[in-house]
């Protein structure tokens, strides 16, 4: 095992299991490994950044002679007046240009994709054209497609709509909607709420299985010597707490 | 203070200790349940088995390594399938902390499959602009990234022959741990520029992007590690996402009783209250 | 200069919006051509507001060290976390190859930069979000409770979809599977639809206000 | 719409017709018997698109079936002024070659305002590609020939001009239902500005009285959160609102208000709205500047900063309002351990599923724009907020009328529906 891999491996699990001393309770280690990694994503952020100045500008300027491209840099660099306060109302040129384009570009989309599409596909006949011609409803549950599921679709939609709806008070039948939208609500984040619970736990899933690779004996049990160390280090703090002052952050 | 309500109010470092040993005792002692593939997954699987060599795929990994666990197994996965299916692969990311990754992703597989870079993929990196970059894109590929990641011309790049723009794109999947992601695909590309668009994402998104999977907006979805798991089996070739499906199972029972206890916690401390008055 | 502060921007954001949102019903090539310009100019300013949102951040942990506030030398830890990641980057290589920027392999072999991120900022990233997976565990235990129907409902969908998504819950009870698929493709999917329009309604209102000058507040900052 | 049918009459249907009618090729009669040629022929510049492309259109016929096949053919046109180009059919080149039984109008969905021709119709767009370079602004001369085994039958040929557009009709209902959103919008918030508009309470205002009145009680802090958007954001804005109100009630009751930030500028925009409330609840003298403080604006440590001032202070009430990421379920977790009462409001919804479990009232969604219109009466919020109800309820309405029409549409095979159905489609 080549040393950096060792190395990198030792690096790896001391800091994933400062960070999951968290668990227990807010404490040095923890900050010492979220701060750092905090500054190593900037780091990033900015090497990558510096990388892209020559792809994005410098190269095509250089390179093609695309001048125009300085236009652009022009407004970018507007935008960072923002941190010299005398000429800060600069900024708000670069700002207006984004935020105006940005608006322009997303409001014809999202009422196609997002209102005419959505809308399109909720309107559905309420009826299947079945082989042979002959037209009914159909009442397959798990075909997504059924009229049964249709109309279960065109309910869900209506009815949080109403929900959502604030000009009119919630009484009589629209107050029946409301609920109903409520339901249709409730029944939907507990199904988001499942989901999330996979997804989390393939994040620990994950992170253990690194663990695990590390704790091998060509890895030196860098998680094993580490979790040990780790452990130590907090029981020490723990004893040593009540001398010191409140933490202040 | 009653049994029950003490329970409810249990130190919650014992439920993260349970959790703990839920997640490592599967990873160390697994069982290898059968997995069940659903038709979101084999609708991505089925267009990208339908689709001529030579075709051209786009995999947009819209992650940082923070999604990791779900989202590499999936890009692995589509990998080794559009590989495999000798199809050229344009790779990328919208995420710029997750250029990394998707860069040691591509590379390691492209090599497993002994395909060559500039030939049969191209890793182009990240670029800023998000919705801006895929109109771009769609408009002049060549322009919106003028150079791949490793700084080769992409107008000269034999992988890009022929592929001015989003338009000459048969297939984009983009794999999302968030916004951008598979929506800004859709509503920045796929609207106009009409390739077919796959969506691949964490569980935490997947519940959101079913009313554009019903409504064909994208052709199909890969929901988190189990989605992954199902697209590893799909190509025959498990990986650490089926390894995976154990602990998942374990840690989601765990819950399931966590909540059954804590409701019969709750009810017995109900029924408790409402005798005392 | 009232007017290059108060009305130039209003005037930038509405001619920009009104041609932009046109744009998309005119096929013709020059608006095309409109809007690749646009969009590569949208891209280079992008590289302009990530420069912004890392000298903030820079700024404000500057002002502790130099005050030495509590917690200053955290601060210190995230400089070195800069200072070692941007010198690994830009120079390690620099010296050694002919790319300009941090590469993490060059020709498949890993670099210094791209053992920092392997090694340090993958875990890190990785394991802030893992922690989650205990706190919604925990939440589950706490809060998941019949207290009323709507309770009851979340409750019961959120076990279903729990059970249905993992292999031991479809093997044990087959039609969970099922019933997970219809919950996401049918009841979800109408709510999700939904909140969509919904979302895009105000999306839409939002933008059109900005257009018009109506909200401002985006202009932010910039004393007067 | 009636402006829509020019540019359908101009380019998709006269000029195609005055051609058909100008020119056409005599046939062997040989051939025409075993093999009739295509008939109602009709080329023209593809409407709607940026040119380089042509589209031929031609009637369904008998013959379709396995043994036919069409040739589609195309040759330049060398001198532009000529009427009645001399070419020779069977020296054009083939750009296709196609079953008969493929290519239909049907194929691909039209609104009734750019429909082409009858669905049976058959229908093939030239695109320029590389081998066939279509010029825009130079005339060719498109036929199509059926085929079967050695016979050829040639249609008439047909000069036309590949163009680039100015308007794509196909999406004019996009642009119409913009407008008229955009003047409802703008309606709603004159009306706004001239009288009250009617807007229905939102419970979790109540909610959010109650806890400050508990919090009094105890004699225990209030700690309220704002997110992690900037200023920028509908859900920053309404979050600031919102924390007008509570921070004059808590003024009133001389409760301690503590509110940890992740923006700067944020930060500067509350502490002007908490002095204000106090000012206006009378109480200036006790109003602290240090209630409102900037912690961070990385998602992580501004958490767990904010965890440990739960733990600490141990608030009586905890708002999270605003939008939120994953850091969410740590914030509340950690509230909900210390038994503060939570109320949360965010239109981050994928976090809702986690605040709506672990906080005792959420204000889900647009209930949080709602809920600041509400507080603030301010014409332009409450007008956007009327405004976006008038667009639900024109979708309301077309998704339940729309549903009727299609029902009856399919059962009677009537094409009616479409003529509204149509304006509520996506089209390219």
């Amino acid at each position: 095992m080549p040393f950096d891999v060792v190395l990198g491996a030792w690096v790896a699990v001391g800091l994933t299991l400062f960070i999951f001393t968290f668990l227990y309770e807010d404490n040095p280690l923890f900050k010492l490994a979220e701060h750092l990694y905090v500054g190593i994503s900037v780091g990033y952020t900015i090497v990558k950044g510096y990388e892209l100045v020559f792809r994005l500008i410098y190269d095509p300027i250089v390179d093609e002679g695309e001048w125009s491209r300085l236009i652009p840099v022009g407004i970018g660099i507007l935008m960072l007046t923002r941190y010299v306060p005398k000429i800060a109302w600069l900024s708000r040129i670069a700002f207006a240009f984004v935020v105006g384009v940005g608006s322009g570009l997303a409001i014809p989309r999202l009422i196609s994709s997002y209102i005419l599409k959505q809308v399109e596909d909720t309107v559905r006949p309420l009826v299947s054209v079945l082989e042979g011609g002959l037209i009914r409803p159909t009442f397959d549950i798990l075909n997504p497609e059924s009229s049964l599921n249709s109309l279960v679709i065109l309910i869900g939609v209506m009815s949080v709509l109403f929900y959502f709806f604030f000009s009119i008070e919630h009484r009589g039948p629209v107050k029946v909607a409301a609920r109903t939208g409520i339901f249709f609500l409730m029944l939907s984040f507990g199904a988001a709420f499942g989901y999330t619970v996979m997804a989390r736990m393939s994040l620990l899933i994950g992170r253990f299985r690194d663990l695990i690779e590390f704790a091998r004996p060509e890895y030196g049990r860098a998680t094993l010597w580490l979790l040990a160390v780790t452990i130590v280090i907090l029981v020490t703090a723990a004893f040593r707490r009540p001398s010191a002052p409140p933490e202040q952050e | 203070m009653s049994f029950p309500e003490k329970m409810l109010r249990i130190d919650r470092r014992i439920i993260f200790f349970v959790i703990g040993l839920c997640t490592l005792l599967p990873l160390l002692y697994p069982v290898d349940l059968p997995i069940i593939v659903t038709p979101e997954v084999r609708m991505v699987y089925d267009y990208i088995e339908s689709l001529p060599d030579g075709s051209v795929f786009l995999l947009s990994m819209d992650f940082d390594p923070a999604s990791k666990p779900e989202l590499e197994p999936q890009a692995i996965a589509l990998l080794r399938h559009a590989f495999s299916r000798n199809l050229r692969v344009i790779a990328m990311t919208l995420w710029l902390p997750g250029t990394g990754l998707a860069e040691q992703t591509v590379n390691r597989v492209a090599q497993e499959l002994g395909k060559v870079n500039g030939e049969d993929y191209v890793f182009l990196g990240y670029s800023p602009g998000v919705g801006a970059l895929i109109i771009g894109m769609g408009q002049d590929l060549y322009k919106a990234f003028p150079s791949d990641y490793y700084g080769n011309p992409t107008k000269t790049l034999a992988v890009l022959k022929d592929v001015p723009n989003l338009r000459h794109v048969d297939y984009v999947v983009s794999l999302a741990a968030g916004t951008p992601g598979v929506e800004t695909w859709y509503l920045f590309g796929k609207d106009k520029y009409q390739f077919e668009l796959g969506g691949g994402c964490t569980g935490v998104i997947a519940p959101g992007l079913y009313p554009l999977l019903r409504s064909g907006q994208i052709n199909g979805l890969i929901g988190g590690m189990r989605g992954a798991a199902e697209y590893e089996l799909l190509i025959d070739q498990s990986g650490s996402a089926v390894a995976g499906m154990d602990a998942q199972s374990a840690t989601h029972f765990a819950i399931i009783v966590l909540v059954i206890l804590c409701n019969t916690f709750y009810f017995m401390t109900r029924r408790a209250a409402a005798r005392g008055g | 200069m009232t007017f290059l502060r108060r009305q130039l921007p209003l005037v930038i954001t509405f001619v920009a919006g009104v041609i932009f949102t046109l744009q998309y019903y005119v096929p013709h090539p020059k608006s095309e051509i409109l809007l690749t310009e646009g969009s590569l100019w949208i891209q280079i300013i992008g590289l302009f507001a990530l420069v912004l949102g890392v000298t903030s951040l820079f700024h404000i942990h500057a002002v502790k060290i130099k005050r030495q506030e509590p917690g200053w030398g955290y601060s210190l830890i995230l400089y070195f976390g800069i200072v070692v990641t941007l010198a690994v980057g830009l120079f390690v290589q620099w010296v050694g190859g002919q790319h300009p920027g941090g590469k993490e392999t060059i020709d498949g072999a890993m670099t210094a930069f791209g053992w920092i991120y392997t090694y340090t900022m993958v875990p890190l990233q990785g394991t802030m979000f893992a922690i989650l997976a205990f706190f919604i565990a925990s939440a589950a235990y706490r809060s998941f409770r019949a207290r009323s129907k709507e309770a009851a409902l979340l409750l019961t969908a959120a076990v279903i979809v729990m059970m249905g998504r993992v292999p031991l819950g479809e093997y044990l009870l087959p039609v969970t599977g099922d019933i997970t698929l219809w919950i996401l493709n049918v009841l979800n999917a109408s709510v999700r639809r939904a909140i969509l329009i919904g979302i895009s309604l105000g999306a839409v209102a939002l933008s059109i206000k900005i257009i018009f000058g109506l909200e401002r507040a985006y202009l932010g900052g910039g004393k007067e | 719409m009636t402006a829509v049918i020019p540019g359908r009459t101009l380019s998709g249907v006269c000029l195609p017709w005055v051609m058909l009618l100008l020119w056409s090729l005599p046939l062997s009669a040989q051939a025409q018997d075993l093999l009739p040629a295509p008939e109602q022929v009709q080329v023209f510049d593809t409407p709607n698109d940026a040119g380089q492309s042509l589209t031929l259109l031609w009637a369904d016929s008998l013959r379709d079936g396995p043994g036919v096949r069409y040739q589609i053919l195309i040759a330049p046109v060398a001198d532009a002024r000529a009427t009645a180009p001399a070419v020779d059919p069977a020296a054009m080149e083939i750009v296709a070659e196609i079953p008969s039984d493929s290519h239909y109008v049907r194929d691909r969905s039209w609104p009734w305002w750019t429909h082409p021709a009858p669905p049976a119709f058959h229908r093939y767009v030239i695109n320029s590609r590389s081998g066939l370079e279509l010029m825009n602004d130079t005339p060719y001369v498109v036929t199509v020939a059926a085929v079967t085994g050695e016979i050829r039958t040639f249609g008439p040929a047909i000069q036309a001009v590949p163009e680039p557009n100015w308007v794509n009709w196909n999406q004019m209902n996009n642009l119409l239902l913009l407008l008229a959103f955009g003047a409802g919008v703008f309606g709603s918030i004159r009306t706004a500005k001239r009288r009250e508009i009617f807007l229905r309470r939102i419970p979790g205002l109540d909610a959010v009285d109650e806890a400050i009145g508990r919090a009094t009680e105890l004699g225990k802090p209030i700690l309220y959160l704002t997110g992690a958007g900037d200023m920028g954001e509908p859900s920053t804005i309404a979050a600031a609102v919102i924390l007008g109100r509570v921070s004059k009630r808590v003024a009133m009751y001389e409760t301690e208000l503590i509110v940890p930030h992740r923006d700067p500028i944020v930060m500067v925009v509350c502490q002007e709205i908490t002095k204000q409330s106090y000012l206006e609840a009378g109480k200036a003298d006790i109003f602290k500047e240090d209630s409102n403080f900037f912690i961070t604006t990385d998602q992580f440590s501004y958490t767990a900063a904010v965890d440990g001032i739960m733990l600490r202070r141990k608030p009586a009430a905890n708002f999270f309002m605003g939008s939120y990421f994953a850091e969410s379920l740590l914030l509340t977790e950690t509230g909900a351990s210390t038994g503060a009462i939570q109320i949360a409001g965010t239109d981050s919804d994928h976090q809702l599923p986690f605040f709506v479990t672990t906080c005792d009232y959420t204000l889900i969604g647009e209930e949080l724009y709602a809920a600041s219109a509400y507080l603030s009466r301010e014409p332009v919020q409450v007008g956007t907020l009327r405004g976006q109800d008038l667009g639900k309820a024109v979708i309301l309405g077309v998704l339940a009328l729309g549903t009727g029409l299609a029902t009856i549409g399919l059962i009677l095979d009537a094409q009616w529906p479409a003529l509204l159905l149509d304006l509520f489609r996506d089209y390219k």
